[in-house]
């Protein structure tokens, strides 16, 4: 399945990428997504945390991601 | 609901004016704003600029969320939360959050929920930038 | 410490923007403000004015122990204090408290604290005209 | 010995005076002023309550008040 992959702040310089469209061999958790992406972007092990939002929502560690989801990383937020 | 909130996520300067006119109203005793500036310094050393990006999509409706949730728990009447994006200089500002209440206590505590819940949840990033560099806040241990 | 106090008793309008300018700062993060409005009833009456009179000289020496008061307490960088005398109308403003800090929690503290302790201390006498009288609030039991 | 009364709000109403320069026979304290007032201006007896200003401070109950003092009657605040 594909999912579009949105990155933001640190981890937009991190990767070096505003999106992905990355291709997942099975179906993921977003624990198991965050595992895939440490691998991939071995940088990111240097944040602080970093949240899941998909389709525009928060979601938890156990949420499953389903194909043509929009999922973002969001690093640690500083508005206001 | 809706006629009682105003949100905003704009490359443009925000109005505090705007956000006073929107809240204010006939019925209301009291209007409590916070507005966000700035500041000159981070931990001792000069910041020079900020620039704020966000996921502006979802940045909106977590705002959204916010303004509601304040107008469920709180006895308030209107509520504006603007937030700036792109380059802000110093004295420049990032935010404004205004609340109209009857009750002065209600607006006190619902301006001060909506902050703090603004910094922990809406999908916005600052970076500083310094003489010597520059970095993403809370983004590192 | 006066020169991180502003105080006023005016017959004219106040001003929101001279209260946000004088406790801005390029060292602080974040500006609370109280606005009073003048509402359009008051227990289900409908109120035509208002008019405030005051102790002007000892009011003056009030609202600046307020501020003094607040500036040792809280950790906070600025305040104002600015009310109106005489004839207002429904919306009008009645009082102004801004609050500038590096710590939005104390200059929501301060705000709060300054609002309730004018309210409580400060020689200022408030009628309110209806459409068959006038009566002095909080004067009978 | 003979003070300045200033009276403001409600107690202004009741008096019908802004200021009186009142002559007392003897030293009183607040708490004998307030008797005396109510005496002078049995009205007085219908508000909530109220507090006394001596040359523009708050003073308690048993403040001795001096000759020349300005003492004003405040009625319930309501500022703000």
């Amino acid at each position: 399945m594909t999912i579009n992959t949105l990155f933001f702040g640190v981890v937009m310089d991190i990767t070096g990428l505003r999106k992905a469209a990355l291709t997942l061999e099975k179906e993921m958790t977003i624990r198991e997504f965050q595992e895939y992406l440490l691998e991939k972007y071995p940088g990111l092990i240097d944040i602080n945390n970093f949240a899941f939002a998909v389709n525009e929502s928060y979601v938890k560690d156990d949420f499953k991601i389903q194909d043509k989801d929009v999922v973002a990383i969001i690093p640690p937020v500083s508005g206001g | 609901m809706e006629d009682r909130i105003s949100v905003l996520l704009t490359p443009k300067k925000l109005n505090q004016q705007k956000c006073y006119d929107f809240v204010q109203d006939a019925s209301c005793g009291g209007i409590v704003t916070f507005t966000g500036t700035v500041r000159n310094h981070t931990s001792g050393k000069e910041v020079k600029q900020l620039e704020f990006s966000a996921y502006t999509s979802m940045a909106v409706k977590e705002l959204i969320k916010i303004a509601e949730r304040a107008l469920k728990r709180f006895d308030i009447l209107k509520i504006a939360l603007h937030h700036a994006e792109g380059l802000l200089q110093v004295g420049d500002i990032p935010v404004i959050i205004a609340v109209s209440s009857s009750h002065r206590k209600a607006a006190f505590e619902a301006c001060e929920y909506a902050i703090n819940t603004l910094k922990e949840t809406v999908p916005i990033w600052k970076k500083e930038f310094f003489e010597d560099g520059e970095v993403w806040v809370n983004a590192h241990p």
